[in-house]
């Protein structure tokens, strides 16, 4: 019988090595996977490279990975924000790595991950200081630079409800990054609201189809920080 | 001597360019002023409003009571949704953008030039960690793109120039400038008056602002 | 008030115009947008470029369309099927042009269109005769052709329930080329079995959100044809 | 004079192939024998079908009286979906397949080279109205891509062969062919055999076979 569920955050991040690229799901405080980045912090990986929308508020979760030193670098959309202290402090001591990229480059990059497009061409960016060093084109008559396709080694994401085949549905704007996230990495690891049993999810609703989720954990913390 | 008439305030700045917006259009605001527009749209004409983190027909912000935790824009701050919404992931959000399917973006701005470039996410290019978001997916990818923001800097520098100089955010996307003081169309002849607030002058104007502004044709 | 609802096929198609292409959803006989099809018939566009997963069997609907003469070519994946009958005395008699897509590369196409992706890199197809003339590339030690969005005048397509928005959900395998279709055009028209009220249709389980439709039929036709 | 030992029937093709199916693979079924293989794969050991036109969790074909009438397979068939089944629009669905998400497809075909290229698609290059489907994409893009089919054609000429003649679907992906008399690998080395009937010699199958079969090192 094909079982995703695991007991523990422990055993969801089994195998998560030094080094590893780790996608974190969630914008704002909706749809991310709290559980699982503590449990990052205490699995003890380090040397990630970490790509979320945010860098991190506050000195827990994402933040406090950073402040232990053990990532290496940061590939997001939008690292300055109101609390993003340990950022700031890192960044600015010539510790941390940044590659900025526009929002919807990165989903765009995540998608192309997990659909097998190794590299797609966007008008986005062109000509400003995201774009150097990028191949330029124009192309049907605009001008374009070409993005490449971003995997992760791991996806942290939070789902509403899932279940044993690791079909996973979100609740609102708690999807965001998530199941895009979930197509783009090797081992992808959801934390979930609920379980369900299997046929209970509506198959016509069912946003992330099994194939993309590895492991799952049940988290019922509730509702998210406002 | 001429007393300077009041500027716009915030709220009137949202309320006249929302004016402008038809029936029917889609619409993303940016974080700010921008985001203003949405209480200031007359109630019996129905416009669609697309937040980035994957929302569309997004209602106004709830009562005190009756927040939805889990239902917040892409300012992060708690909204609904109306009857007919729907929610869908990041790269669906971006496709809708970058795809060219919103008629409208009402960004914010540090400039905007004549030819329709428009700066709005990094303050100098030494500043070396600065947050894009989806300022460059918007402003490459809706059909409109429309900039609100005041007509100077508080210390009374114009931010519509000839040439932007603060690091761009896309090229030659701006269509119209909405600020405190006048509504500029940017077309291929540079800025172009559509209207001004009532007793500012044509000169007082033009000292206020960083490059022509021409009348209409 | 934005109301999407049109009282006729022939209100639905008003626009269409010669020398058109039209994304035409649908696979195998569920999904098929059967009484726009029918309506194109009445309309009279010609010299229409057709985009369709098969090239049409029997000599009714997209077959009844070539063999009035109104199609100039389709692009398709899967055109000789069984009862293609039409498709093929027009392409032997040299009267319809043909471009063959790999399937995937067909529905990733359209998804670009629709996305803002001008063109992007595939391993689908690379040293086949579908690469002919196409740039190739080796990216992460991988060989790829380029492929360019596919974009469309005109969609037709098929939904289950659909809305005054233009909100649409799809029933099972009708899903199939439909959502992304709606995506890709510039004028999308949906025939739908059942109108739903504004509301009713489930916020988290909307696939085709209402901005890429811009017209709606109610066309309760039942079943699809076995 | 030895007699030729029976081949394999289609269905025990299908089911020799299923036997070798992990159990919690996800796997795509091409038309025609390979369609066969679900019906042979041991009950107990959960095995996940993906069909191009968007579903996953596939089951057996309906009963008669119990046809859902819109739920169909990449083949045209009636079939049903299993509990955990879920449906998907076509760019989705490939992106299963192009993503690398399947890890296994199984295609007949016309022609395997002992290199791992496979034809599957046209009968010549002077086809000029070939139907490719989804075969191109499936090649390219499953973790495994095994092919089922006999081992020779109707007139007996080798389908394993030194180079392909037909027109390629996709270069160096197979990585195991099941036929009606062997189940050969294909490695760096060529074709390696792993098992041949009950009482067929190998210098019989050879002669079936257009390019040299090693044995395992």
């Amino acid at each position: 019988m094909i079982d995703k569920r695991v007991a523990s955050v422990a055993e969801a991040l089994v195998g998560v090595a030094d080094g590893a690229t780790v996608l974190v799901g969630g914008f704002g405080a909706v749809g991310q996977p709290n559980a699982l980045i503590e449990g990052l912090i205490e699995q003890g990986a380090t040397d990630l490279t970490i790509v979320a929308n945010n860098a991190g508020t506050g000195r827990v979760g994402l933040a406090r990975l950073m402040e232990l030193g053990r990532v290496r670098k940061i590939i997001c959309s939008f690292p300055r924000s109101a609390g993003s202290v340990v950022f700031e402090e890192l960044f600015r001591a010539g510790r941390l790595e940044l590659e900025i990229v526009p929002q919807g480059t990165l989903a765009e990059r995540l998608r192309a991950a997990g659909a097998g497009v190794p590299a797609f061409f966007t008008p986005t960016g062109v000509g400003t200081l995201l774009a150097a060093g990028k191949e330029e084109r124009t192309i049907q008559g605009r001008r374009c630079i070409l993005e490449q396709a971003l995997h992760g080694d791991v996806a942290l994401v939070e789902a509403w409800r899932a279940d044993r085949w690791g079909n996973l549905v979100y609740r609102s704007s708690g999807r965001n990054f998530n199941p895009v996230m979930a197509t783009a990495a090797t081992l992808t690891v959801a934390q979930t609201q609920h379980l369900a049993e299997l046929g209970e999810l509506d198959p016509d609703a069912i946003v992330t189809p099994g194939i993309f989720v590895n492991r799952v954990v049940h988290i019922p913390y509730g509702d998210p920080a406002s | 001597m001429t007393q300077t008439p009041a500027p716009l305030s915030r709220p009137q700045m949202a309320a006249r360019l929302a004016r402008d917006i038809p029936q029917g259009w889609y619409v993303n605001l940016g974080i700010g002023i921008p985001t203003m527009v949405a209480d200031h749209m007359a109630p019996d004409r129905e416009v669609i409003f697309h937040s980035e983190n994957g929302l569309l027909g997004m209602g106004p912000a709830p009562a005190a009571d009756a927040i939805d935790p889990w239902l917040i824009n892409a300012g992060k701050q708690h909204v609904t949704l109306l009857p007919g919404g729907s929610y869908f992931h990041q790269a669906d959000s971006f496709a809708i953008i970058r795809g060219g399917h919103l008629d409208l973006c009402v960004l914010g701005a540090f400039e905007v030039a004549q030819n329709g470039d428009v700066a709005n996410w990094a303050t100098s290019a030494n500043d070396s960690a600065p947050a894009v978001g989806g300022a460059m997916d918007l402003s490459a990818g809706a059909r409109n793109l429309w900039v609100l923001m005041e007509h100077t800097t508080k210390d009374g520098q114009p931010k519509l120039v000839t040439t932007c100089s603060y690091p761009l955010t896309a090229l030659g996307v701006v269509s119209r400038v909405y600020t405190n003081l006048a509504v500029i169309d940017v077309t291929p002849r540079g800025f172009v008056l559509v209207e001004k607030i009532d007793g500012l002058s044509l000169e007082s104007l033009a000292a206020r602002t960083g490059a022509p502004i021409h009348l209409p044709a």
